[in-house]
């Protein structure tokens, strides 16, 4: 399956772009998917333990397991108000 | 609980707000909270902050935060309003209205609801410095 | 710290009061709470609250505790407002506004000023009641 | 020396006045004055334990020393807000 993984604020700088998309084998987890991702963008790696991930508009774990139609967010910590 | 999220590039005008408030005598108390943007940080001068927000998942997640500020507390109506685009300094960037039975319960749902949103609420800032014409982190 | 205290008759208009808010943009938070009379206490119907004062008093432990806010907290300005005499439900007896750096302080100020208030400040109420004239305690 | 003594709020009913005036020889006390008051106005006398007791626009205790001129005021625990 192909994982559409959008990223938000400045990681679009970081990476050169909004949205990626990632073939991943069925019954991947999300943190597979993060693994994979770093490997093809390693300006985003370095970001990895401050980083925030959500599946649609829910924060997931790296357990989490990847559906088909599913859309990664990834973005830096939060900053409103 | 009656609730009324706003995400706007509109500047929030609070007497607005305050007038428009949904009034239920049987309530004792309102306490309001507005982030106003400071005109410098630490590190220099500011003379605006850019929001943008991942705003289906931000309203969802203030949904979450009003959920459970309700069951937390006693809430009658909470009103929030934040802005999004570029917000100048002095100009408010966040305006929070709790009206409960009693200021307690006011000021402790009040508190909560912004420290909250500062850990999930998917919305970003970076600053426009003074003497600079594009945007810095 | 600005600090400004009205004792007043007249109604308090939040929406006038926070349209004149005195602004300074190097701050970056401001709370206010507003005290509302509630048309029902555990023991009854209220239709009004009777506010009396021992006013010079009133108001040099008002001082008093504006200088102790002063003390812990970094406050940008202070306002105050109580009405005296008799005030309808529904309506405002209490309206206070805190300008600080930060939300936590103007939180805690704001609270630990009603906190107070209620413990020092010579103002008293009386409640009239729905279905009766004259006043009760 | 003769002090005036203020009530306020309801302690105007139970005393059936809003002021009293107290002859107390020099030196007295604020305790002492109001155990005189209070074999006066037994009412008040009630309401001791929740009495608040200021001189001019301070609180004070018993063992203040009262001074010619003082005025003292008396009231119930404060309600505003």
């Amino acid at each position: 399956m192909t994982v559409k993984v959008h990223l938000w604020s400045y990681f679009r700088e970081l990476a050169g772009c909004a949205e990626v998309e990632v073939p991943m084998p069925p019954g991947s987890t999300l943190g597979q998917l993060l693994d994979e991702l770093y490997l093809r963008h390693p300006s985003l790696a370095a970001m990895r333990n401050s980083t925030l991930v959500a599946v649609d508009v829910e924060y997931q774990g790296p357990a989490y397991l990847l559906q088909e139609q599913d859309e990664v967010s990834l973005f830096p910590p939060v900053q409103g108000g | 609980m009656r609730r009324e999220l706003t995400l706007t590039e509109t500047p929030i005008d609070e007497a607005t707000w305050v007038a428009g408030r949904p009034w239920d005598a049987s309530n004792g108390a309102v306490v309001t909270f507005s982030g106003v943007v400071r005109d410098h940080e630490p590190d220099g001068g500011i003379r605006a902050l850019e929001y943008t927000a991942f705003e289906r998942m931000a309203r969802h997640q203030f949904g979450l935060l009003f959920d459970e500020a309700e069951r937390r507390w006693p809430i009658v109506s909470l009103r929030l309003v934040h802005r999004l685009g570029i917000v100048a300094a002095g100009e408010t960037s966040l305006w929070i209205e709790i009206v409960a039975p009693h200021r307690g319960e006011a000021l402790a749902a009040c508190g909560w609801i912004v420290e909250e949103m500062k850990r999930v609420v998917p919305i970003w800032k970076r600053a426009l410095r003074t003497g600079q014409s594009g945007p810095a982190h």
